[in-house]
């Protein structure tokens, strides 16, 4: 049994989640935030329940999707939203944007905008704390059409060859972009990948956030004893199409449908409900301080001022 | 068959945009050629990001309309294997950022094949790729990385500006029996351009004129190309007459036609969307330095982007590049004005 | 029960690999050969089996260990040797050298310096023929180490979701230069992984070139019939050093003496003797026959003139 | 610690080959900075296939002293990684032609990395690599490709030419809190120069006069420097002073002493291995006219490696690179003799 405090603590992360993305794509649809920019709504139970299952000093690495990442490390919504909006008060002082999200000081290594890219840095965190004689750990994040691409294959045998304490944590929403996993791959299951390379592999419902939990939990139990890397599939499904541009009118609407029923948001205020005891009132409360949080967030932003464009000319000429 | 320049009022002649003039390349090689077929991320159904493959499922089937995964070098050494074996393939690569994953496949195998097997085979693929920044996408979606092709033996590169240049080099890289970078940029494929309704080629390895001019030669391409047409524009109101050339494949480069206008000028500025350090435009400043050096009047004038990975914010964005008035001020300069 | 003619076919080329290697590391030792020289010593069988298991207009790719596959394909002795000794009437006119042959009239579209590299040409000539809709087949060799490559995953995957006639065939030697497989790999019966692709494999004893024809029969049978790749691991063991100047002391005697008791020459030599009915005599006349030819190629090529320096330097101009 | 020379004749002043200088800079560097560590193919046990990393294994142990399977695009993002987070990799990529699989890691991830987080994360790693012609090994394993890495904002680009520089020049990099692509050249690992005894840097960024003269500068990197300062000798002997310039870093590149030396002698010739087409001579030619275009008596003079991939005939390798005939003539011309 968990705790309230728990349980409302992975509820306010699985909802911060939720309101970062709606009010991003609200300010996007006004023309304040440019680029791409890929909502993980629908996805907000994996990084929650994953980070959850994190201490502190461990590190993550994000992806393209990765405001979810972030947040349930603990970034900063402020410096989040300064940064979609391009505000030298951003994470990136307005030069990464949505894709290149990094925070060292929650060993966020950061999002990425090459497909599959971190998954070979989150392994050299790994060989870090291996080399080094730590015990902390990495999560890395990453999706279904990452792991087609090489640097899955040879990173999972990196991890596996040298017993890093890696956790490959796959979040398979059945899309890359428009692409059906079931096009791309003839199994589907993608963590049945990992058995090839001597990899242990659990699978969970991405959309239920105490499973993913204690799935992960169990997972980096192993991992940080020193037995090397292991996978977590979390199978879920987008709430909506690749970034905020596309209409995903390919994706199948009763699949669409089954997954928004099992809405990872929903699922977590079930459980703080009814295993947190927690009222309907004082849930509305959480979510009442998050909405608050996040309009905070971003009228701070919106305040912001860009980065000198002088300032950056002098930095370049440094370079 | 022939080149047609497309200008407008010519018989036949009507507005497309650069990406619907690309996709009636590909759309009349696949028609004219079986060997012809095309891979890349979400070209099928989707139509491509930037909307150039649109249709073309319908039309030719998903036996040559291939929609691959996440895995560029192995879809680009499967264009490779193909070519050798007699197909002609047209790979698309999203960004050319991400060509960063198939160099060892263009470089190390398309470009060497014919060479290393003694002239016994041939490698006739396309590679068709976007680059260039100006849409907030940020350092790892808009790079201008002509320079590290146009270092390679055995690979041609292309980089049309204009509807009619694209279409009409497109057909040629396909038909070509060698290996063919084709880069397009991000913010052409909406501009609007004359395109002849009759079928026609533009030769790899034949600059353009551009604009005529006597004072000044500016040789630039892909998305520079407008760019320094509107500048120049505002020169001729200062009486400043500037011819600018644009090669329209960088490899073969047009020297002569370069070399003959800054005879002619004296004065050459030479503008790129890439990085000075090591870009095309130094070599193709130590050439006419090297074959017009009495020539010239002034030292050559560079206009290039910055020296940094391409910033989010669009403000920093646009100071890495090559505007307007950046590329008025080297013609003053190199004018001694 | 296979013919004596099939058997004698068999063995002959076998035998061929055997003695091409072994007279052009005299020529290596002899400093007419310089550069790369990867000898094929040891694993005849594999080659010789799988390319006796193809039609005449399948292909071939191969590595840079590839003398063995181009010779199984019916290359010539003669164009290898000079090609090897840097003259124009070699394969690639000198310009190629060992690690480059290529015979595109045998179906050989080369050998390769970039490990890994040839896996996704393969699979691209497999493309080929799926969109022309011809049954043709594609071998793919490579080893060990190249498994370790993501362009292997990579390929693997776009084969099997493409239904492509392609037979990968791994030539696991078990090292990688000096890495022995056991430590590139938590499970070094690398076939494994292509379960997680969906990709039928077959694992055989990479020396029996019988077993390895067998296998392989079967494997291309499914393959032509449209069901798309297959996988075939062949174990074997190199005789010697990964090139002509490693004399491969990190390799345990024990290991390297089973493997030479069970000598693919050897157990081909026993096939031909035993299945074959084929006497002591009669091979011996094969035997000699092959040295002849091997001797013919060397004489011949050795007397073969250098590519001219001018002619070069003029196509050079052309480019 | 400071730069000492290593003159002959200089106190504690050993002579070294270049790969010895090599490993004593990493075994410093290794014993110096716990964070240090190696990883490479056949690094172990085997000591790398030019022999650089002899008996580190045995003094480190194999966790810092890693081998790793033929994954290099992998490896280095581990190393990329391990950097982010605070260690000092040292990555091998056993030839520069094989560095065409880790570009994504080099230039998308290593490169902007510190540029993309806003300044708050560094990448502390060196790719130590080897390229260059003259053993016989063909198209795929004798490139000259530090043009690529020249291009790229936010690399360093270090090519030394003697075991002393070697030896400074990788301690130095090692000890940058930035990415440094460090390329070595085959042929130099077993040529012998003086190493001193002491410990000392040589310092990114600093070019080097080899050899002093007052009638034509000559700037040539890596192996070409040997060779350069052979046709020196040569033309000495036919009393042509020529100052021999190698930067040793092309990033950050000592423009100052080339532009000095230049100004006195008013004839530059620039010598690489690599391709002439899109090559760094290209564009430190292109600096010079820029920056020194009265001074310049005659054009600058590029000699430089053949359009075409390495072949494995020798005499045909051979061909493709500059000789010292080829120096030697290309000072001629630029002296108009
Ligand atoms: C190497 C590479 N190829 C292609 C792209 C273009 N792209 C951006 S996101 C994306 C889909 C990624 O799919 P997946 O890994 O499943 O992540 P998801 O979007 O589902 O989170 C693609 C193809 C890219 N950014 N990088
Ligand atoms: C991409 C790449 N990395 C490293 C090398 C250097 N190298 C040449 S052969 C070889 C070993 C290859 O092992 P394996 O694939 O098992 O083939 P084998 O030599 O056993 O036939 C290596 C590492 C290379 N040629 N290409
Ligand atoms: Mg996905
Ligand atoms: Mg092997």
């Amino acid at each position: 049994m968990y705790s309230r405090q728990f349980l409302e603590e992975l509820y306010r992360t699985v909802y911060t989640i939720r309101v970062f993305e709606t009010e991003c794509i609200k300010l996007y649809r006004q023309g304040l935030i440019i680029g791409y920019f890929h909502p993980y709504l629908g996805e907000e139970a994996i990084a929650t329940g994953v980070c959850a299952a994190l201490r502190k000093d461990d590190y993550i690495v994000s992806t393209h999707r990765g405001h979810g990442h972030c947040i349930a490390r603990g970034g900063e919504l402020k410096k989040m939203v300064a940064e979609v909006l391009g505000r030298e008060a951003g994470y990136c002082r307005g030069r990464g944007g949505s894709m290149h999200i990094a925070d060292l000081k929650t060993g966020n290594i950061g999002a990425n905008g090459i497909v599959g890219a971190g998954i070979p840095i989150g392994v050299g965190a790994g060989l870090g704390i291996y080399v080094r004689g730590g015990d902390q750990v990495v999560a890395i994040f990453f999706s279904d059409g990452a792991c087609n691409n090489g640097v899955f294959a040879e990173s999972l045998n990196l991890a596996a060859i040298w017993d890093l304490p890696v956790v490959f944590v796959l979040e398979n929403n059945q899309y890359a972009v428009s692409s059906p996993i079931e096009e791309m791959s003839r199994i589907p299951d993608l963590h049945r990948r990992a058995e090839g390379y001597g990899v242990a592999a659990y699978a969970v419902d991405g959309n239920d956030v105490l499973a993913v939990y204690e799935k992960t939990t169990e997972a980096i139990e192993a991992c940080r004893s020193g037995k090397g890397p292991v996978m977590v599939e979390a199978k879920t499904y987008r709430h909506g199409g690749h970034h905020v541009n596309d209409p995903g009118l390919y994706m199948p609407e009763e699949r669409l449908e089954y997954y928004k029923a099992r809405d990872p948001v929903k699922l977590a205020r079930e459980h703080l409900a009814a295993q947190g005891q927690c009222s309907e009132c004082d849930i509305t409360t959480i979510e009442q301080q998050v909405l608050e949080a996040m309009e905070q967030a971003v009228e701070y932003a919106k305040d912001c001022p860009a980065p000198s464009v002088e300032e950056f000319l002098k930095e370049v000429e440094q370079n | 068959m022939s080149e047609d320049k497309g200008r407008p009022g010519a018989s036949g002649v009507r507005q497309l945009k650069y990406r619907e003039a690309l996709n009636e390349a590909l759309r009349e090689e696949l028609r004219r050629d079986e060997s012809v077929f095309v891979i890349g991320g979400g070209i099928g159904q989707r139509g491509g990001s930037y909307k150039v493959t649109v249709g073309l499922l319908d039309e030719f089937g998903p036996r040559r309309i291939i929609d691959a995964p996440i895995a560029e070098a192995s879809f680009t050494g499967a264009g490779v294997g193909a070519a050798i074996t007699g197909m002609r393939p047209v790979v698309e690569i999203l960004f050319v950022d991400f060509t960063s994953l198939i160099i060892d496949q263009i470089v190390n195998q398309a470009a060497k094949y014919r060479f290393m097997s003694g002239g016994k085979g041939r490698v006739p693929m396309v590679l068709r790729t976007q680059g260039g920044s100006g849409n907030g996408l940020a350092a790892q979606h808009s790079q201008s990385l002509e320079a590290w092709y146009y270092h390679v033996p055995g690979l041609k590169v292309v980089m049309p500006s204009t509807a009619h240049d694209a279409k009409g080099l497109l057909k040629s890289a396909i038909r070509d029996d060698d290996p063919v970078i084709f880069i397009e940029h991000k913010l052409l494929y909406m501009t609007e351009g004359p395109v002849p309704q009759d079928e026609y080629t533009v030769e790899l390895g034949v600059g353009d004129i551009k604009r005529g001019g006597s004072d000044v030669t500016i040789v630039a391409w892909s998305n520079m190309v407008p760019r320094v047409l509107s500048a120049a524009e505002k020169l001729a109101a200062r009486r400043i007459e500037a011819e600018v050339i644009d090669p329209r494949t960088l490899v073969p480069l047009d020297k002569q036609l370069i070399l003959e206008s800054v005879k002619r000028t004296e004065h050459l500025v030479i503008v790129q969307e890439a990085v000075r350090r090591g870009g095309v435009a130094s070599d193709i400043a130590s050439i006419v330095q090297a074959e017009a050096f009495d020539y010239l009047d002034a030292p050559i004038e560079i206009v290039a982007g910055k020296n940094t990975p391409i910033p989010f914010n669009v403000q920093l964005e646009k100071a890495c590049v090559p505007q307007e008035a950046d590329i008025i001020e080297a013609v003053q300069r190199v004018l001694h004005l």
